[in-house]
């Protein structure tokens, strides 16, 4: 049970795949400008995580170690392939809008460490797990930094969400007094905005700090 | 008797820090007051604001990176980059320009890489171009220069003050009448829609050399800058070099057709160009630090500047340029270490 | 539909093999890396790590039987360069050593010594010479203060100087 | 022939404010007697001398009170007449700090005699040398290094000797004054000196705020004669007076890192030393007497002084007035590469040019130090052409490849970069630690690379020394087991034979 529990935190914080081990970065710093299109990329980057642990978990043994790589990249592209088709079947608006960077989740790494890491190594219910969570954690980053760059950018929150919610939910967006920051929505504001999301990390999980604190105390107790 | 021992060398160091820092805005007074001539008042109380975030950003990134603050603050350098961000703001701007544009400079460009020193990039012009990615329409409302001949309708310095503080203006004024896009911005949208140089340069706005107003401000800067190279303060290599490459590049391309491309003494003397090569991009702390780099340093920019303001998105590219070169630093050192004594290479 | 499965598996087919070719021929030695990670160690051959020598703890490392942060003399700078070479996380030393550097060397006093020999092979760089009921003494040029000496000593003449004096 | 343009070049080096004129404007003053001499043996390159009087002996000015432990080394002379008080240790001004050596403490009467006043007479070219070196004399300029060993060195073909009289430490005139009143001594010196090394030209070297030493030296060239010695004022400018530097100022060449000026065919030597070794060639005189120039705001008379040599600092203080009020700091040597003292009561030895006294106002106070602005000022005055702000910042990395590669080693320490810093960046002392750190970790990467190769040859003799063993005794196991199979055969062969003969 525990073991279950440490799958979730792990790939909720304590690994988390954005802010943690630093994978994804690329869709993740480009399609943040606003918060729908975050959660839109977050929901599919964790239905191919889904998919791809729980491929890899079955196929595991019969794997040989020097092409493994190939053949998670195989199996990434051709799920991810069939959810480009899926969404632009279903929900054409978001394709649209999302376009080049679902296709694009195939270069995402968080995929591919969770295949080699957790997937090839697990049972397919804990690679579920792991890669449910570390998706789950990844969606929450993109959807931090999306709100964010989308409030300071343009002074706005949920715009576009009439993409996922359909066409009654044109006007509920909330707009705020002012019109916001152009360069929080350029490339520039998005590393800005990840790297006070890792600064803020820093503030909870203080690495540099412990390594000096268990430094200190030996020596105290040495000196 | 009993004397304390120190290392050699015993002797009174020369120069410091904050001397070098109220040097450099001694050179900047008669540009200040050109500026004010033509301008209005407006960037006086740009230059006010900027230094108080400035200085109130330094004081809370000191604090919170548990470093004395007193000395640092004394030194002059935040204040130095405020009233560099005041020069290249519209002397009519909103309070908070001044505000995002000090305190990004300090605390992003400067603190975040570890204060007076360590910073990568030139803090003054990050805090600009962060402002003018941000804000595009804030940051090219420029008043024109308040002569009476030209035309304009003027504004005084109360409604300077009640536009900056409350962002609105007096009834009998309108935002759109009494600004206008600077002579770089014209010439820049007039070519794009096929309009010859001659023709833009009969408008009201142009003089013989440059855009009204700023072919003396940028030569009053060069007189500061002449007192900077006077005092010492700042070598020879990057002005020269800054200022010859863009003489350069504006030459061959306006002896191929001058119909297209702007006269060198216009480059030289319209938006930032003089202020850039002598106050700019002298910034020691970014800057190369060899004498032969420094020459690499400010040809380059100067070439670049040409480039973004000839074919770039925006009209004056001397920041962007700058902030560029800076990233080139470290490779133009490695590749200019002198030959050293003695050593074969 | 056939005519894509066919490219891309025959793509996945070369590249396979192309995979299984390089894999074969171009992996690292292990032996390089034992080179390069005994050449981040001190060096002194103390044996406090709990193996007989620099190389084979730096061996050990390798086959990842042993942590980075069994090196007394090193000190935290040691596994600091190791984490960074391994990419692995920093951990403080478990122990520490008295002797933290290389300026201290072993002394054997002449007046106790009684030739017992057994300093002798307990030196892991020869730096004591000597012969069955005869004196010892230590080159101190060869000396790595490693104390390895001291115990084995039934008289304990051995002590430690420092290196200058 | 008065002035020959032979100035080159000279890369980097500061403007300092000059304080000759603190000291400069009197005459040497040649009637200082100390009380008591503290003469310490170690004011050479090499090993000390080894004392050769005994505590109680009366002894002459002029004689040996030191022999040469090593062939190349020099003795060391009384500098008065007196009576030997003890030979003890005592803490001596050497090489940049204080250390302790052996000194022979004199107490001096007034007899001043000079032991021995006739011109030596030489057999030969090897002779002259080990004269020289008895005589005790060496380097004036500050390095004390032996001048017959300078002279000897025969492998490369000098052509020029450098005499130096650039002085450039702003504090220190004790050479202008040398020049100014022994103009034709130190000129004979030089002659005798290119006699002894073979060279064909001297250039006499004069920084051009030394208006009176030029002429006196130029006079003194028309008087002499000689053609082929050449005067040369050289910009006033810190610190040409190095030896490399001016090597590098008159003929553009290069010294080589390690080497010396005589492997470009130079050979520099001080106008003190030339003006001791003309002692010597023409009184018979040794090297006991050097001019020292008491100088500072400390001080009630600066002037300069005919010093015996282990005259103790205080009386010499004594002798030009005393301290003027609290004195701040006693710097030996000038102010730029000088080092401060905590004691007045160290000797005067051979290599101190100078004493400066300083008060609070010219004391370096611990100032404000901001981090480095990188404004790259200290890279166009190193002479030694390095980038003072990426040392600091290798050192302060600890980057040991890249100190090496900047070049710290070369680094004279010259204080340019000090100077010229607007950060007030104890550079200089920042590079001697980096040194030090440097050399530091060289020598445990040795030693660490030594006892891991010891270790191994250790493994693989046990190793060898173990399987060797392990054949011995498979072989002893195997040879038991065939020569007992054998006696049991024999043994089973014989008993069949003993039962065969009793049937």
């Amino acid at each position: 049970m525990s073991d279950i529990k440490t799958l979730i935190v792990d790939g909720l914080w304590t690994k988390n795949p954005a802010l943690i081990q630093l994978l994804g970065i690329c869709p993740l710093l480009a399609i943040t400008t606003t918060l729908v299109n975050g959660l839109a990329l977050g929901i599919a980057t964790t239905v191919v995580l889904i998919c791809t642990n729980s491929i890899v978990s079955l196929i595991r043994h019969t794997l040989l170690p020097s092409v493994r790589i190939l053949i998670f990249v195989m199996i990434i592209s051709s799920l991810v392939t069939t959810i480009d088709l899926l969404t632009n079947a279903f929900f054409h608006e978001l394709h649209g809008v999302l376009g080049l960077f679902i296709p694009l989740i195939i270069t995402n790494c968080t995929i591919l460490a969770q295949a080699e890491s957790v997937a090839s190594r697990n049972s397919i219910g804990k690679s579920i797990i792991s890669g449910g969570s570390a998706g789950l954690g990844f969606t929450a980053v993109l959807l931090v930094l999306g709100g964010f760059r989308e409030i300071i950018g343009r002074g706005s929150l949920f715009s576009g969400i009439d993409m996922i919610l359909g066409d009654s939910a044109t006007d509920s967006f909330i707009k705020f007094p002012f019109d916001g920051a152009l360069v929080a929505i350029l490339p520039p504001g998005a590393f800005f905005g990840l790297a006070i999301l890792i600064a803020l990390r820093n503030l909870f999980i203080p690495t540099a700090t412990i390594e000096q604190r268990l430094e200190t105390n030996i020596s105290e107790s040495h000196g | 008797m009993n004397f304390p021992i120190n290392s050699s060398p015993h002797v009174l160091p020369i120069t410091s820090v904050p001397i070098i820092m109220r040097h450099v805005l001694y050179a900047l007074i008669p540009s200040t007051i050109v500026y004010v001539w033509y301008f209005g008042f407006g960037i006086f109380i740009n230059m006010l604001i900027a230094s108080i975030a400035a200085l109130i950003s330094e004081a809370i990134m000191l604090r919170i990176r548990n470093r004395p603050i007193k000395p640092s603050l004394a030194d002059g350098s935040a204040i130095v980059t405020a009233i560099l961000i005041a020069f290249s703001i519209p002397p009519l701007a909103p309070w908070w320009l001044p505000v995002l544009g000090a305190s990004s400079a300090i605390v992003l460009a400067k603190h975040l890489y570890g204060g007076i020193g360590a910073n990568i990039f030139n803090p003054a012009m990050v805090g600009y171009a962060i402002l003018l990615l941000s804000f595009p329409v804030q940051m090219t409302h420029w008043i024109p220069p308040q002569i009476e001949n030209l035309g304009f309708q003027n504004i005084d310095l109360w409604s300077t003050v009640l536009y900056s503080v409350t962002g609105s203006l007096p009834s009998n004024l309108n935002l759109d009448a009494i600004t206008q896009a600077t002579p770089l911005d014209i010439v820049k949208g007039g070519l794009k829609n096929g309009i010859s140089i001659n023709e833009l340069r009969s408008g009201p706005l142009f003089s013989q050399l440059g855009g009204y107003g700023w072919e003396w401000i940028n030569i009053f800067t060069a007189f500061g800058g002449v007192y900077l190279l006077y005092k010492g303060i700042i070598r020879w290599h990057i002005p020269v070099s800054l200022l010859t490459s863009i003489t350069i590049f504006a030459a061959l391309f306006y002896l191929y057709d001058p119909n297209q491309n702007l006269s060198p003494s216009f480059h030289l003397l319209s938006g930032a160009t003089v202020l850039g090569a002598f106050f700019i991009a002298t910034d020691p702390v970014s800057a190369a630090a060899t004498n032969q780099g420094r020459l690499i340093y400010g040809a380059s920019i100067g070439a670049l500047t040409y480039a973004i303001r000839t074919w770039g998105g925006y009209p004056d590219g001397l920041a962007f340029a700058v902030l560029l070169m800076n990233l080139m630093v470290p490779l133009i050192d490695r590749f200019t270490t002198p030959k050293i004594y003695g050593q074969q290479q | 539909m056939a005519t894509a499965t066919v490219i891309f598996a025959g793509i996945a087919i070369v590249l396979a093999i192309l995979l299984i070719v390089s894999s074969h021929y171009l992996s690292t030695t292990e032996n390089e890396v034992i080179d390069k990670i005994e050449s981040l160690l001190p060096r002194i051959q103390c044996a406090q790590c709990g193996y007989p020598g620099c190389r084979p703890y730096a061996a050990a490392i390798v086959t990842d039987k042993a942590d980075i942060n069994l090196c007394p003399p090193g000190g935290n700078e040691t596994v600091r360069r190791l984490a960074k070479f391994l990419g692995s996380d920093f951990s403080p030393v478990t122990k520490y050593s008295t002797t933290a550097n290389l300026n201290e060397i072993a002394f054997i006093s002449e007046e106790l010594c009684i030739g017992c020999n057994l300093c002798l092979r307990a030196c892991p760089v020869d730096a004591i010479v000597g012969t069955h009921q005869s004196m010892h003494t230590v080159i101190s040029d060869h000396c790595t203060g490693c104390r390895l000496c001291i115990p084995p000593c039934p008289v304990d003449c051995i002590s430690l100087v420092s290196r200058n004096a | 022939m008065l002035k020959y343009p032979l100035f080159q070049s000279f890369y980097g080096g500061v403007h300092l404010e000059s304080h000759k004129n603190t000291s400069n404007h009197k005459q040497i003053a040649r009637d200082f007697l100390p009380s008591r001499l503290i003469i310490p043996m170690n004011q050479q390159f090499g090993s000390d001398a080894i004392p050769s009087v005994k505590v109680g002996q009366l002894i002459q000015k002029g004689e040996v009170i030191g022999k040469p432990a090593e062939k190349n080394t020099t003795a060391v002379h009384a500098s008065c007449s007196g009576r030997v008080g003890a030979i003890e240790k005592h803490p001596v001004p050497t090489a940049g700090k204080v250390s302790t050596s052996t000194c022979v403490i004199i107490e001096t009467n007034d007899e001043n005699n000079i032991a021995a006043q006739k011109p030596p007479l030489f057999k030969n070219h090897l002779d002259k040398l080990t004269a020289i070196n008895h005589a005790g004399i060496v380097g004036l300029g500050g390095a004390a290094f032996p001048t017959a060993e300078k002279l000897n060195r025969k492998s490369s073909h000098c052509e020029m000797l450098i005499l130096n009289g650039a002085e450039c430490e702003p504090y220190i005139s004790c050479d202008d004054l040398l020049m100014q009143e022994h103009a034709t001594e130190v000129l004979r010196g030089a002659l005798a000196m290119m006699e002894i090394v073979g060279a064909e030209l001297t250039v006499v070297v004069i920084e051009k705020d030394k208006p009176k030493a030029i002429e006196a030296i130029s006079n003194a060239i028309e008087t002499i004669g000689s053609k082929c010695i050449r005067l040369t004022d050289i910009p006033t400018m810190y610190p040409t007076g190095g030896e490399r530097q001016l090597v590098e100022a008159l003929t553009g060449k290069e010294v080589p890192s390690g080497k010396y000026p005589i492997d470009v065919g130079c050979i520099c030597q001080n106008v003190g030393t030339a003006y001791a070794l003309d002692c010597f060639f023409q009184l018979g005189e040794p090297l006991i007497n050097r001019i020292v120039t008491v100088t500072g705001q400390g001080v009630k008379n600066p002037q300069n002084v005919a010093v015996p040599i282990g005259a103790p600092i205080v009386e010499l203080i004594k002798f030009c007035g005393g301290y003027d009020g609290e004195v701040s700091q006693l710097i030996l040597g000038g102010n730029m590469m000088g080092y401060t003292v905590d004691t007045d009561q160290l000797p005067v030895t051979k290599s101190t040019n100078c004493i400066i006294t300083t008060k609070k106002a010219t004391t370096p106070k611990p100032f404000e130090i901001w981090p480095c602005i990188r404004c790259g000022e200290c890279i166009p005055v190193c002479p030694v052409r390095l980038l003072p702000q990426q040392i600091l910042k290798a050192y302060e990395n600890k980057n040991f490849e890249e100190l090496g590669k900047l070049g710290l080693s070369e680094c004279i320490e010259c204080g340019c970069c000090d100077v010229v810093c607007p950060s007030h960046i104890p550079l200089v002392e920042n590079f001697r630690k980096a040194k030090h750190l440097r050399m530091q970790e060289i020598k445990s990467s040795e030693l660490s690379n030594a006892a891991q190769k010891r270790y191994e040859l250790k493994t693989q003799r046990l190793s060898s020394q173990h399987a060797n063993t392990e054949k011995l005794h498979a072989d002893l196991k195997e040879s038991i087991k065939e020569s007992s199979k054998n006696d049991m055969i024999k043994a089973a062969v014989e008993r069949s034979k003993k039962r065969r003969d009793k049937k």
